[in-house]
């Protein structure tokens, strides 16, 4: 089918499966088996389109108008096509996982976990391939609406405080910056199409220009950019396959994905390099790096840690966008995709702990190696991928960002890489080590965890080390994403 | 009030004429100060004075209320009505002119027309007024 | 031939269907006279548009008097866009009264109730339609007066006082109102408003005229519930009983608003408001003002139709502050914010007269659990808050988009963050009802309820997809008010 | 001359119905203010005006206050505190009008635009148009006669509005249930209740007329 | 002097426009606000009906062969529009007269605070 088709479809995939699951929320398994065929019917549409955009292509299409002069319209070109493949093979593997995991902890609602999971997945991929800005935001919105209810799915005091949090912060950035800057964009350009070069340059004062900048990067809330961050440790009352949607697959992907494509599409690297105005946030997020990880480092709950870990990591993207450099935006966009792979499967390998060996805290994993090998290995290599050593993905994109750094001439920022890259050693390595070479305080009574999750691990865990193997797609797509900047 | 005898003599004496006078008004409006309001509200006053003096009972059974009711909206059809029925003679909505052979006398039809639906209306309506208020007294 | 008087029809249709409701003196069969009437003056609307849009205002002579002599319907793409809310909005009321006035209204009043409900549309739609001064005033009182009784209908003893104070309130207003009629009258000699909008020119600095001015915007203000003249509508709109709060909330304010834009902009014209009086300057602070104010209350109430009725302020804030721009940006986005409007209350109030319905309240405590006992119902809620909130494919977040436009064009960009902070505090008040409704279990000691019956589930979607509709094809509702807006600012259309 | 003494007769009987605590009375006085009012339109030539005024503000508003009194109580009760905001609002809007009315033509001049612009073909013209040498009736009914439609439709409300508020029920047990205000007014009084209300009614209107 | 008397009758309409809109606003019994209504509204009428009048006019009836000496009439508009005004009026009262009963009957007194007092308990 031709990539116009294939792009609509791939939004619309997910939302038909919406209505199937709910469809058959009587008969679990009818339910599940629904969602695993839409997942890797949208991966085989992404996938479809992967190589018309390596020819070169640039399928789009443009919907009707929604307000006088901007339509909705959707473009597959190379940013996106890296989002879209992560997320949506991702979705297939925590699929797998969460039957696992969703049955294994008997957990209510699940029909309604099922649907908006599928909903979020269906906006992501509307991110990833919109055209403009509006159509960017919208799906940006949908997504936020749609993984509000798996928060807070619990329904507990805890989980509802939690959804406040979460709604509140993604709104609030959203619609009070990110809006007022789209806004002001569409006043000032005239245009809100994501073209290569940026649209802004030529319009708006440096002043303006850079004020814009800031909104966007503010407004963006996704990136977790301090002081907006409190929303992803509170998610993290969600149950697992959430949280990995949230880190890995969808949602701070979307968040790091968007900061991307407006640094390129809306204000244009070298633009940016000319005007300025990116330094301060090239700083914010140095510094939220730093504290990020320097906070994880006290973490005790091990999922409050990953996630303090995804806050500095995707300040790593955020940092690489605004060098403003090649390697910069090569590093960037690697990242998103590395990081995805490393952090889902540290999620995963918490899930299985929770599910198997009900524990919660780093301090009880003394030992819990010899029970859960398998799993134990996976987190490994996530951890080393989050460190960023070989032989592992983490390894490229921090290479790329150090050399983006190093073109830019940013010794702070070096400083700030290796010193984040201490930290996060410091706060994995110390769970390996226990977790294999400590004795148990109690003998383990439990072994692994069921067996489609230790599945999506070990999957999640070998496309870790293939990345870094084989990251020839990715790496082409990134590269061609330079080659659009002039 | 009811064993005042005078009273009740000089009412039924008075009534009478105050209706006439009431028609008076109403027909005579063109030519003098009047017309269908003031003679509407005239003609409730006769009937809310013989309320006040033979008592409420006795008056509704001269004006039953659904009665009374029904005169309120034959009021308001008859006056829209002069404007609808101008519509069929081809007129714009309210134009008397067309309801008869010649302008001038159309106007007078439609305006003596209207008049009574107003003094149909507002008297039925000042009745009706009247007596729920004495109806909810007791 | 019928055509010619579609403008006459628009208002005696439903005059005469009042009076024959009570001759009739049966529930369903007036009823029945409603719901035709509704759906017929929806239909001549329609016509009404398509005829202003494709050749221009229409001016209808009434008695076949000539203009300052007579008074004249004139119609324009303005009052044309407004007749159509108001009659879209009862076409769609009226079939969803039948359920809840049946559990709330004595049954031997309903022919008397559909009788008052027809008169407040003739009211409604007169005051749009009309090109007289004072004509204006007559229709005013007519809707006003049967909005009284059908507010004062309310199961809730407190909708008595409610109903007393806008009696009150509202007739100080029609009397200024009438005030400042009567001094242009005393300036002008003339009430038809394309003609005073011509002789008021010469007599434009007078203290009188300013006067004039001061007065009518007080009055409509006060009809319009502008931010401190707000006060009876709160009360008003929560114990009325349903189908009267929806058919008001999506029209009353509108209409008021409608006549404050034909006066200041017609007939004092737009130069006048700005450079003799100062009022872009009041509107403005006052607008946002209200918005603050209204929807910081409307964050601590339970009674969640009381909740909506200070959100009702909010949003005729946000209408009164695109107006108060002056631009044609700020203007489209007041007046598509009519339209907007009209649609997510409805929705939202239509929602709660069907929870009202089942559980003969609408406190917060009550709805614990509501989103699975009543899914359609309490999901119409969510996307009509969703609407409030001005979130992307909804009607509310076109809104939005202008006035946030409208400020920046201006260069006032303060203004347009606090419009998306405002809209925040919106996300406050309308996220307690869904949190409540979906994320709680229902209480125990009260009995199961199920979902609302389809004449009230019916009527409620039609609007809510209006709310998605027009919130992705727009075609419509900006075009139109893009024009009304040039036309009132006398940039032509 | 006349004209200003009854207009000041017209602004001491309003300064007494505010002061005046017994509604009894101040109803009286309401009947009287509306016929000085009344008399008032005459001299200004507003013999219609008056004749309604008459009929209405001291015939059926008189009557409709009595009646309301009677179901319900005739003294007003003393405010604790004197509230200052009305005090303020009112004197706003009073400065408003005095500063609008500086710059309004003068009283009876027949060169304002309001006496030169439309009444004067209505004067010349209706006659002939319409044969009725009652030119207020002419421009009611004919010229604005859609203006006197629309005040017969305020009238009809009144009405069905005054019925559905008070209307007597039909004991349907609809109603009974919707009975919700407790019975006092309702059911309460008997008979004589009425009586007294049209008894201060004859006895007042008496004393009206002394 | 002249502009005295230009504006008497102007002035009277506003001291009684004040003084009905004082007793509706400040004046807490339900009964007496609504006589303060008549008040502020009659006030309105004067208004209109001293904008039609003319000096020597007489009442707008066109009297039959007057031909010679021309008549000179009152404004006859303001006395249309002042009937119709008063109707409302009249509407106006009858309608707030028979709320203040229904009030009287839920709640036992027609005094504004002491309504919303009882209002307060739920």
């Amino acid at each position: 089918m031709t990539g116009e088709l294939a792009i609509i479809a791939a939004i619309l995939v997910p939302l038909i499966g919406a209505f199937l699951i709910a469809a058959s929320h009587r008969h679990p398994n009818q339910r599940e088996a629904a969602t695993l065929v839409t997942a890797t019917a949208l991966f085989i549409l992404v996938a479809s389109l992967l190589s018309p955009v390596l020819a070169g292509q640039r399928p789009e299409t443009t919907l009707w108008e929604i307000i006088p002069g901007i339509s909705i319209s959707l473009q597959a070109e190379p940013l996106g096509m890296v989002f879209a493949l992560i997320a949506s093979f991702l979705w297939i593997v925590t699929s797998v996982y969460s039957i696992g995991y969703m049955r294994g902890h008997h957990e209510k609602n699940q029909t309604r976990f099922y649907v908006c999971f599928a909903i979020a997945l269906s906006s992501a991929i509307g991110v990833a391939f919109a055209g403009n800005m509006l159509t960017l935001f919208i799906f940006y919105e949908v997504l936020t609406l749609s993984t509000y209810p798996l928060v807070t799915h619990h329904g507990t005091d805890e989980a509802r405080r939690g959804g406040r949090t979460y709604l509140g912060l993604l709104l609030f950035t959203s619609i009070a910056f990110q809006l007022l800057a789209m806004v002001w964009t569409w006043s000032v350009a005239g245009t809100l199409d994501f073209t290569p070069g940026g649209i802004l340059a030529e319009h708006a004062s440096p002043v303006v220009f850079a004020t814009l900048f800031v909104l966007y990067m503010f407004g963006i809330g996704k990136a977790a950019l301090m002081p907006f961050h409190r929303w992803l440790p509170a998610a993290m009352v969600a149950p697992t396959p959430v949280s990995a949607l949230l880190h890995a697959v969808a949602v701070v992907k979307a968040g790091v994905f968007s900061v991307l494509k407006v640094t390129i599409y809306i204000f244009g690297v070298d633009s940016l390099a000319r005007i300025g105005g990116s330094d301060i946030i090239l700083y914010v997020a140095a510094t939220t790096t730093i504290l990020a990880s320097i906070i994880a480092l006290r973490q005790n709950n091990l999922k409050r840690r990953l996630a303090y870990s995804t806050i500095s990591q995707l300040s790593y993207v955020v940092m690489a966008a605004t060098l403003v450099n090649d390697f910069g935006i090569l590093g960037g966009t690697l990242h998103v995709a590395m990081h995805a792979f490393g952090k889902i499967t540290l999620f995963f390998c918490a899930g299985a702990i929770l599910v198997a060996a009900h524990k919660t805290e780093v301090s009880q994993l003394n030992g819990i190696g010899r029970a859960m090998p398998w799993t134990m290995t996976a987190f490994t290599i996530g951890a080393l991928s989050m460190i960023g050593l070989p032989p592992t993905a983490g390894f490229i994109s921090k290479w790329y960002i150090l050399l983006g750094a190093l073109e830019a001439d940013a010794m702070i920022i070096v400083g700030v890489l290796v010193l984040s890259t201490l930290l996060n050693a410091g706060y994995f390595l110390p769970i390996v080590y226990s977790a294999f070479f400590r004795e148990p305080d109690t003998p383990a009574k439990h072994g692994e965890a069921p067996k489609t999750m230790v599945g999506a691990i070990g999957l999640c865990a070998g496309g870790t080390v293939l990345l870094f193997l084989f990251p020839g797609q990715i790496l082409a797509l990134a590269h061609m994403l330079i080659g659009n900047v002039p | 009030m009811r064993h005042h005898i005078i009273l009740r003599v000089v009412a039924k004496l008075s009534i009478p004429f105050i209706m006439l006078y009431a028609l008076y008004v109403q027909f005579h409006g063109d030519f003098g100060p009047g017309g269908g309001f003031q003679a509407g509200v005239i003609f409730g006053a006769a009937f809310i004075l013989y309320a006040l003096i033979f008592g409420l009972d006795n008056a509704l059974k001269v004006a039953p209320m659904n009665v009374v009711t029904f005169f309120i909206s034959i009021g308001l059809l008859l006056y829209a009505g002069v404007g609808v029925a101008a519509l069929f003679y081809g007129g714009q909505f309210l134009d008397y002119g067309v309801l008869a052979s010649d302008s001038v006398s159309g106007q007078h039809l439609g305006i003596l027309l209207v008049e009574l639906g107003v003094g149909i209306t507002v008297a039925a309506v000042m009745i009706a007024i009247f007596f729920t208020f004495a109806d909810r007294g007791r | 031939m019928i055509a010619a008087h579609y403008p006459a029809l628009q208002i005696v249709a439903p005059l005469i269907a009042a009076p024959l409701c009570v001759l009739l003196r049966r529930g369903t069969l007036a009823w029945l006279i409603a719901v035709a009437v509704s759906w017929l003056v929806f239909f001549i609307a329609i016509q009404l548009l398509q005829q202003v849009m494709a050749s221009g205002p229409i001016s209808y002579e009434l008695g076949g008097w000539a203009a300052p002599w007579g008074i004249e319907y004139r119609i324009d793409s303005v009052n044309a866009f407004v007749l159509l809310i108001v009659s879209g909005i009862s076409a769609v009321v009226a079939p969803y009264a039948r359920a809840t006035v049946a559990k709330e209204i004595p049954e031997d009043r309903h022919y008397l109730f559909y009788s008052a409900y027809l008169l407040c549309l003739t009211g409604l739609l007169g005051i749009v339609i009309t090109g007289d001064a004072f004509n204006v005033f007559v229709f005013l009182e007519i809707s006003s007066l049967s909005s009284y009784v059908l507010i004062s209908l309310g199961k809730d003893r407190k909708a008595l006082t409610a109903a007393y104070q806008y009696l009150v309130m509202g007739t100080i207003g029609a009397t200024f109102f009438l005030i400042g009629v009567g001094l242009v009258y005393a300036m002008t000699g003339t009430l038809n408003m394309a003609d005073i909008a011509v002789r008021l020119d010469a007599v434009e600095n007078t203290r009188t005229v300013l006067a004039a001015f001061a007065f009518i915007t007080v009055g409509l203000g006060l009809k319009l519930a502008l931010f401190p003249l707000h006060l009876w509508l709160p009360n008003a709109y929560a114990y009325a009983p349903s189908a009267v709060t929806v058919f008001l909330a999506a029209t009353a304010t509108k209409v008021a608003l409608y006549t404050m834009l034909r006066f200041v902009f017609t007939l004092f014209g737009a130069d006048f408001a700005l450079n003799v009086t100062f009022l872009a300057g009041f509107l403005m602070a006052l607008a946002i003002v209200g918005v603050f104010a209204a929807s910081i209350t409307a964050i601590f109430q339970n009674n969640i139709k009381r909740m909506l009725a200070y959100s009702s302020v909010a949003q005729v804030g946000y209408m009164v502050l695109g107006v108060s721009f002056f631009s044609v940006t700020g203007l489209t986005g007041g007046i598509v914010h009519m339209f907007n409007h009209a649609m997510m209350k409805g929705a939202l109030f239509m929602a709660l007269g069907a929870v009202f319905y089942r559980l003969g309240t609408v406190h917060l405590d009550r709805m614990r659990g509501l989103g699975r006992q009543m899914p359609l119902t309490m999901f119409a809620f969510v996307i009509g808050g969703f609407s409030l909130i001005g979130l992307p494919l909804t009607v509310g977040f076109i809104s939005k988009w202008y006035l946030i436009l409208a400020a920046l064009e201006r260069g006032w960009w303060p203004i347009a963050g606090l419009v998306l902070l405002s809209s925040l505090l919106a996300v406050a008040y309308v996220w307690r009802v869904i949190e409540v409704a979906y994320f709680r279990d229902p209480p125990e000691n009260h009995p199961k309820v199920t979902e609302a019956p389809l004449s009230l589930l019916v009527p409620m979607w039609i609007l809510v997809l209006a709310n998605i509709y027009f919130g992705i094809d727009t075609s419509l509702t900006i075009g139109v008010a893009e024009r009304a807006a040039k036309s009132l600012l006398g940039l032509g259309g | 001359m006349i004209n200003i003494v009854l207009l000041a007769f017209l602004a001491i009987i309003s300064l007494a119905i505010v002061r005046i605590r017994n509604l009894f009375a101040v109803v009286m006085l309401g009947g009287i203010y509306s016929l000085l009012m009344a008399s008032i339109f005459v001299i200004l030539d507003a013999v219609d005006v008056a004749f309604t005024e008459v009929a209405v503000g001291a015939g059926i508003s008189t009557i409709l206050m009595l009646g309301t009194l009677a179901l319900t109580t005739s003294r007003e009760k003393i405010p604790m505190h004197t509230p200052l905001l009305p005090l303020i609002v009112t004197f706003i809007t009073g400065a408003m009008l005095v500063y609008g009315t500086w710059d309004i033509p003068a009283f009876g001049d027949a060169s304002a635009p309001a006496n030169l612009h439309v009444a004067p073909y209505y004067l010349e013209r209706s006659m002939v148009e319409t044969g009725v040498p009652n030119v207020v009736t002419a421009v009611l009914a004919s010229y604005r006669g859609y203006d006197t439609l629309g005040e017969l439709t305020v009238i009809f409300t009144a009405g069905i509005g005054v019925l559905l508020l008070l209307g007597r029920r039909r004991e349907t047990p609809a109603s009974a249930s919707e009975q919700k205000v407790a019975a006092s007014g309702g059911t309460g009084r008997s008979d004589p209740g009425k009586e007294t209300a049209s008894d201060d009614g004859g006895s007042a209107s008496k004393g009206s007329a002394t | 002097m002249d502009f005295f008397v230009g504006h008497y009758n102007y002035w009277i309409f506003v001291f009684l426009m004040m003084l009905g809109f004082y007793v509706v606003v400040a004046r807490g019994n339900l009964v007496k606000k609504i006589i303060g209504l008549n008040i502020f509204q009659a006030s309105v009428f004067l208004l209109y009906i001293s904008i039609g009048k003319v000096f020597g006019g007489t009442a707008p009836i066109i009297i039959e062969g007057a031909g010679g000496s021309p008549v000179t009439y009152s404004n006859p508009l303001p006395h249309v529009l002042i009937l119709t005004a008063i109707v409302v009026g009249v509407a106006t009262t009858a309608l707030g007269l028979s709320l203040v009963i229904r009030i009287n009957e839920a709640y036992g007194t027609i005094e504004e605070d002491e309504i919303s007092e009882m209002d307060l308990e739920p």
